[in-house]
């Protein structure tokens, strides 16, 4: 598509000043810059040329500048998607969240055992698997984290009971590191240690071991 | 001085372009022929740069250039130099002694050349001239191109193009649920709980000793006052608690120890009471 | 002057990349950032529509950006900082690596007949216009030098096929090595039993002249 109309050497002139600027420019300065010529034909000339392709010229007060069109804006600001893996931290973070919803931060400590950087939950919700649930009404009112319908869908639960419980993490051996003479005394047919109890707080999570676990002194 | 024929300029004189500068100052500050001299010299890059510079005022083709006339002309100016008692560096004299001696080399009759023969040594120098001076023009040329920055310009206030990074965390059910696994293995009390157990208290181990010394008179062993089918870890437990019940016993006056060696077995007996 | 023909919204969006763009662009860059669009025929259309405006879409290597028309210079020089000057050894080693590369540092001093300071190149490799490309697979594996992308860029260069005199350079025997053109030369290939020089004098790890180059003068 070469252009039928060539534009004339003034024009030329205030296009390549104006595309060279590092500021918005008057067009007295365009003017003063090319020797003192009017360029005000010149202005209206290159306003109109570049009405509707990817840049245009436009004014701003008093002063003439070119920038990328409106509508485009888009296309300087591109979004990317970087896969990455979540950290370990996170990961149990998330578990225990989905375990124990709703939960503060110092619950989810309480359980890790371990104090959680605030960018971990801070991920979690970016990530969109989390959301704040409102405030425990105790001393402090701690926010409480709870799993969102993304939360589901990501991990292809129907609910939270989908969950496995305790005594399925056992078999599958998940719950390690369990010695394993430990294991073998644990084996016990009173096995009461079904979780998860979605409603549990953590500190019965953290006193949920069965009677049957005792293995008091034989000196008895 | 050079025997071997080999053409000087590429034995670095060791204060090659660092000592020199760059661009040969303007001539304005030179009055004096000496200090003209030596101005020019200093914006000499070597021995090829300057002959390379006297060449070219042959205003010939360096193809046809004559290399003693170029060889006289160094020769002059090096002469002219010394005489001044400007400090030359090594390489120019190195160049002039090979110039000097391709010179009577190439005024010598042919039959007593030798290998090279001064016209290749020759052809070699207006060589290498030839190739420093196509360098140096099309260096020339290059610079003069419309540059971008000089000549032409960008656009002076790009908006720039961003690519924002999102990152999609990934996180599969396995880990998920592994990982509430490992949190539970790794802080459940009860498993704590389970292992400090498997101990034989103290007490427990005072009142099984005590009621076992009461049953034989003879020496016993203190393995044989273990329980016998115990987990090996509780034996190990009680082995520690039954000695130190032992101990305890005996300072009671409730039982004598003995040991016949270090490490050996140790046995324990009821004290019997004449000996009180 | 309304423009009688619009551009398509893919050749926008291409113009409008081009002029947001910090750095030169290849086809497929651009391509990427629209969402893996082939942007091939918007470029020729653009190259096409400014050709003879006070603006230019030009094509140095396999990078296109825009700049101003080279004829209209005089009028954006004014006021503009020149950058600063190259010296003649920078000058000339310049020279030699666009138009022998790769070459390694004492080819370049072959040619040059001095030695060439560390900080010549390293002011070339400042200005983004020499790289090290490697090394040669010879004894001492010298580094050698090329020239880059911003090399082309700034001297407006659409490839190096383009550097002014190449052809003459070559067709003239110029660019191959005072030993080849001296047997090319010498009818009588006698003499030549070679053992460059350069090993020898040049002892602290430079002996890396290769034949191609070796401009050295040769002890009989």
């Amino acid at each position: 598509m070469s252009e039928a109309q060539r534009p004339d050497e003034l024009t030329r002139a205030v296009e390549a000043v104006l595309f060279a600027a590092e500021q918005p420019m008057s067009a007295v300065e365009i003017g003063e810059h090319l020797g003192g010529a009017d360029v005000r034909d010149a202005l209206a000339e290159l306003a109109s040329h570049y009405d509707g392709r990817g840049v245009e010229l436009v004014k701003r007060g008093p002063r003439w500048h070119m920038q990328t069109a409106p509508d485009l804006a888009h296309l300087l600001r591109r979004e990317r998607e970087e896969p990455k893996r979540l950290t370990r931290a996170a990961t149990e973070c998330l578990a225990i969240i989905a375990y124990h919803e709703p939960v503060s931060r110092a619950e989810i400590e309480s359980i890790r055992g371990v104090q959680t950087a605030k960018g971990t939950l801070d991920t979690l919700m970016e990530a969109g698997w989390v959301r704040a649930a409102g405030r425990r009404e105790v001393p402090g009112r701690p926010v409480i984290y709870a799993t969102t319908p993304d939360f589901l869908t990501h991990f292809g639960l129907a609910s939270r009971r989908d969950l496995p419980g305790l005594a399925e993490l056992r078999a599958a051996g998940l719950l390690e590191p369990v010695e394993e003479a430990l294991e073998r005394e644990m084996i016990s047919p009173t096995g009461s240690d079904e979780a998860p109890d979605a409603d549990i707080k953590d500190e019965d999570a953290e006193r949920d071991s069965p009677p049957s676990l005792d293995m008091g002194d034989e000196s008895a | 001085m050079i025997v071997d024929g080999s053409e000087p300029g590429m034995l670095w004189g060791g204060d090659g372009e660092s000592a020199w500068p760059d661009q040969r100052p303007d001539q304005d500050v030179a009055s004096e022929e000496r200090e003209r001299l030596y101005v020019e010299l200093a914006g000499w890059e070597g021995p090829l740069d300057l002959l390379l510079d006297l060449a070219r005022k042959q205003k010939v083709d360096l193809r046809r250039i004559s290399i003693l006339e170029l060889t006289d002309q160094y020769l002059a100016f090096i002469d002219q130099a010394g005489a001044m008692k400007l400090e030359l560096a090594a390489d120019y004299l190195v160049m002039a002694a090979w110039l000097a001696y391709l010179k009577s080399a190439l005024l010598l009759p042919k039959d007593e050349q030798e290998d090279p023969s001064p016209e290749e040594l020759a052809l070699r120098l207006q060589l290498r001239l030839e190739r420093l001076a196509a360098m140096r023009d099309v260096g020339a040329r290059l610079m003069a191109r419309d540059r971008l920055g000089r000549d032409v310009f960008a656009r002076g206030n790009p908006e720039g193009l961003r690519v924002l990074k999102k990152r999609a965390w990934q996180c599969e059910w396995f880990d998920l649920v592994q990982a509430y696994g490992q949190v539970k293995a790794r802080t459940a009390p009860v498993v704590h709980m389970v292992r400090d157990r498997m101990v034989m208290t103290l007490d427990s181990a005072l009142s099984r000793v005590s009621s076992m010394l009461g049953v034989s008179l003879d020496w016993m062993e203190l393995r044989q006052f273990l329980p016998p089918h115990a987990d090996p870890r509780l034996r190990k437990s009680a082995l520690a608690s039954s000695f130190v019940a032992a101990l305890e016993l005996a300072k009671q006056g409730k039982a004598e120890i003995a040991q016949d060696e270090t490490f050996g077995p140790l046995r324990l007996r009821a004290m019997k009471r004449g000996k009180e």
